[in-house]
């Protein structure tokens, strides 16, 4: 059942950027990152083609859903949003500066096919990493800035996704930033075994120390952020952000049904499951969530 | 129980007693039995010192393997239980409290896996819910407040995929542990007894000293889990438990362990009162190193420790494949 | 919504307004309206600067009175919500968030009772679940982190006597909200705008600073309770608020409330405008005076403000009728 | 209904010191503090006699309770326990030195029958409120140690309790001693109003500022213990003890019964209860209470 699948998904993605593509992923995901969709590197690289909506049934001008940072014009769907288009949507523009740029993963297991997938991911993305980092405006404020990629081998956090957020953590601590981090993640990177695991304590620890400071630290969840990241720097925030509909826990939804044969409730993890259990502040859509950005900024200066 | 790789031991273990049974006297049947111990003492040895990281992993979940209950009592002459997570429930499958190892009082916990299918089920197999995550956290902030150190005994598959320990939020119970671990001014000495099964263990073991057992495991997911996700094939989880480096000496190896304690031949569980020897020895020293630091350099290493664990690449130079060991 | 006391002016209104219907320019009913006016004005005087405490009370919870979101509306030009306790649950009787009261940012809570039978059902008529004290704990947290004064805007009936809310222990999160409260470095400023009921209200108002709406009460119990616990009689209610000394002029007098904001003619809920610019006015004067104390004077006056209160006789002599005000 | 049971609960009074009469009270117990039953001064008081146990039915000599610290030899029920017997059970011989001897409630808002009450109270107990602390020794350590007693208006906590505590709170502050406080209480002192609900604060804000210190803080609620002390001094310790089948809470059984409605389970609320639901961390036996806060102690010094 779950090969038919991913045939399925395989063969769709040869025939182009369909959402369908997103969306069968999307129903496969699991806490485990490889096994996560590699997803496509924009919904709009092919052009001006129209799109079924896979929320709403309805067409969308892949420009459009570009211009709208992949939320469904319609049904106000978010797909997920690469790390640059990210970036793009919360700096003020010029703003960005990377830093951490080239910081490569290594192969610390020698394990099977990661170089490989290292490579077509940096391939289908333009990363290095699934991860973009550095300093940026928000609304003219300074922050520290760090935004996760899902298509990068599934968001998953390794050495370099835990390096280069405990190094904007340290960044934000030292220049006296407030600190943003935007996650989306299916979990830990396997392929880097143990050190994946220790990523957890090492942003842990940076996020601790930031925490003695008096600067805010805001925390905004994408579908999907799961595992290791959410077990540890993605929901240490003084403020919790998610995106509407965001599926948002640390076991995967399918391992769980898989695990106790129970049949979870509809809108299980959901960014608003989570926030009715009292554990996300807001809900917030994306082409507000600048706006909601420098709001919360501003009450800070 | 009987593990798959014991059983030439074991069917050379019976065939002894029987021969030792029918014997007697008999001279020729004495030498038969001579011969077919050193073979069994050679087998033992064969066997034991390679064992495959797999088969450490099935070491690791022996159900007769010491437990938390057994090296608490061997550690501590008065172990003072605490309950609960003052907010409205109390994990089984961590259990704490106050202790007194040689002199120093600590804090201690760890987690409970039950030893009938009773409590086996009660704790949830050693598997913690929010709850759990909670209760150390309190024994946490209790150890700070009257300035104990901490000793945490890790023995748990991971954390539950249960729903509701996700209602409950168990990343963010997981996350404040790490938080919390991560600040607090007093020694934390963790010792894997058992299995380290992913976040769950690591919401214990984020520590000033990582003490492992010979055959105990620290990994990121189960060798199962990463078999069936990466090689589709959940039985391939020998090949995964090899490829992730999750035995102790592995985790030595790379410095993410401190310290690695030889198990007894065949394991913790053939002979309990050695592998508890050996852990409570190491504790003890452990504590009185670290005795030694004031609060300030203790969270200073600890960050510095952690801090440097990664294996990312700068500038086509390899940056930090080493842990926090020197 | 009529209260008893109330109908001989909400009579006298109808008949004028029935007269200026009728009269047209009719000279001599012109005459009789003024003369009406005349009573009206006088009546509402008469009534409503005589409200007995008990009458006080039912004005407290009128269900017009200005609440949580238009004190809100009127405090903040923003107001940034946060939900949850970050354990499991949401409470939706307490709301909190950031907001900026005039060019200060401060962590903002009150009690939510909700405006028709849906929300109040939903807000527990204002009485919060032990997730709503830890709600309002977390944001204490968050204040202190931030280095934000905190302002609580307090109306609730009291803590809710449910199983529910046992179970998950509410005194304890009562007791631990109290023990932050104590201890947070930043101005704590408290306005009880409608009912102070019990330890429900305590958990939001031990501050430096209480403020009292005229016609808001705070009370260790329910009157209606105290009527039937102390004189077996739940109707003798009227004599308990009475006796228990539960108004806003009362808590002036025993120096537990700072300030006493006069309300307009007839309760809040008449002219809503007057009271919030008056609970403004208030909070931003306060605001201004304690940010001018350091963290370490902050917890030092508080400690002093409410070590005092007590009425105990030690050798003969009283001790401490007054409480914190001078 | 509740009026019959008090009359009963009256005339078995004049009867003699029965253990049932105990029981009644217990029944009847609420939340409120004038209500709850204003105990005998002690079980023992008639000597020798013989009194059937409400707990197992069995009989048992009024002597051996005394001895035993009221508590049942056959079925260990453990009845309430006047103050000064609970010094006597837990303070090294000798050791106790009573503090604040002497302080008394004043009458804050002339409420109706307050001075009949505290007077009456005082002739049953000799105390001069439902209070006695001090310092001693338990086991050899140093400690300051207050014990409520249920019999003195139910045990209900006015200007003389919270002062005591805060003063007890205060010499371990001062002394660096650790704490013991041992609380059974019907909740607030109604008569003194808003001086009562006061003295949550004042004992909170003593409390908060010794928990910033290193001793130890050791709480013992027996049965009941309800409402404002509940709710702040009785569950803010670093241990919470617990007897036997002691009634914690903060709103009584009846008062949610008559509220909502429900019915309650069986057990709702007891020590037993309370531990299950993670807010008590121990449930000692009156017996071995000494032992265990001697072990206690000593992990401490
Ligand atoms: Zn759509
Ligand atoms: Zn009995």
């Amino acid at each position: 059942m779950r090969c038919a699948r991913r045939s399925i998904a395989r063969s769709a993605r040869r025939r182009g950027a369909e959402i369908r593509n997103w969306l069968h992923k999307r129903r496969e995901y699991s806490r485990s990152a490889s096994e996560a969709p590699d997803t496509e590197s924009g919904l709009a690289s092919t052009n001006g083609v129209f799109t079924k909506c896979e929320g709403c049934g309805q067409p969308i001008y892949e420009k459009e859903l570009k211009a709208r940072f992949n939320v469904c014009p319609h049904c106000q769907f978010h797909y997920p949003l690469p790390a640059p288009e990210r970036v793009r949507l919360l700096a003020d523009e010029g703003s960005f500066s990377e830093r951490d740029a080239g910081m490569t993963a290594g192969d610390p297991l020698g394990f099977e096919d990661y170089r490989e997938k290292l490579e077509s991911a940096h391939e289908k993305t333009g990363l290095d990493d699934a991860i973009l980092s550095g300093v940026a405006r928000i609304g003219g404020h300074p922050v520290a800035l760090a935004a996760m990629d899902f298509r990068f081998i599934g968001g998953s956090m390794g050495s370099v996704v835990g390096e280069r957020i405990t190094r904007t953590v340290e960044a934000a601590h030292d220049g006296g930033l407030p600190l943003v981090i935007v996650s989306a993640s299916g979990g830990a990177r396997m392929y880097e075994g143990i050190y994946s695991l220790m990523q957890m304590a090492k942003t842990s620890v940076a996020l601790s120390r930031y925490m003695t400071g008096s600067s805010p630290y805001v925390s905004v969840l994408t579908d999907p952020t799961f595992g290791g990241v959410t077990a540890s720097f993605g929901t240490a925030a003084d403020v919790v952000i998610a995106e509407p509909g965001a599926r948002i826990g640390f076991a995967g939804a399918r391992v769980i049904e898989s695990t106790t044969k129970e049949r979870l409730p509809e809108g299980f993890q959901t960014a608003e499951f989570q926030k009715e259990h009292g554990l996300v502040d807001r809900i917030v859509h994306r082409l507000e969530l600048k706006d909601d950005l420098e709001r919360f900024l501003g009450f800070l200066t | 129980m009987i593990l798959e790789f014991e059983k030439p031991v074991r069917e050379l273990e019976a065939r002894i007693a029987e021969l030792h049974r029918l014997a007697g006297p008999n001279a020729e049947l004495q030498e038969e039995i001579s011969r077919l111990e050193d073979a069994l003492d050679a087998a033992k040895r064969r066997i034991y010192s390679n064992l495959t990281p797999y088969q450490r992993v099935q070491v690791a979940r022996h159900p007769d393997r010491p437990d938390f209950d057994r090296y608490r009592d061997a550690l501590a002459d008065d172990f003072y239980e605490l309950s609960g997570d003052r907010l409205g429930a109390d994990d089984p499958a961590v259990r704490g409290g106050l202790a007194k190892i040689g002199s120093r009082s600590v804090v201690l916990l760890g987690h409970e896996k039950g030893d009938d299918v009773n409590s086996r089920v009660k704790s949830n197999f050693g598997m913690a819910h929010p709850e759990g995550y909670r209760k150390a956290g309190r024994l946490y902030d209790l150890a700070e407040r009257l300035e104990l150190p901490i000793v945490s005994l890790i023995d748990t598959p991971g954390a539950a995929p249960a729903r509701a320990a996700e209602e409950r939020g168990q990343a963010w119970a997981i996350s404040a542990d790490l938080m919390a671990l991560a600040r607090v001014p007093v020694p934390v000495v963790a010792v894997v007894i058992g299995e380290g099964g992913s976040g769950g263990a690591l919401a214990m073991c984020l520590a000033d000293h990582v003490v492992m057992l010979e055959n105990s495991y620290l990994s990121v997911i189960a060798p199962e889990a990463c078999a069936s996700i990466i090689f589709r094939d959940e039985k391939r989880a020998p090949e995964a438990a090899e490829a992730m480096k999750i035995t102790a000496r592995d985790l030595l190896a790379h410095g993410i362990a401190d310290e690695v304690l030889p198990e007894p031949l065949g394991g913790a569980h053939n002979e309990p009162e050695a592998a508890v020897e050996a852990v409570v020895r190491a504790i003890e020293g452990t504590l009185s190193k670290l005795s030694r630091l004031g609060p300030e350099s203790l969270v200073k290493n600890r960050y510095e420790r952690y801090r440097r664990i990664g294996t990312h690449v700068t500038e086509g130079e390899m940056a930090g494949t080493r842990g926090p060991g020197e």
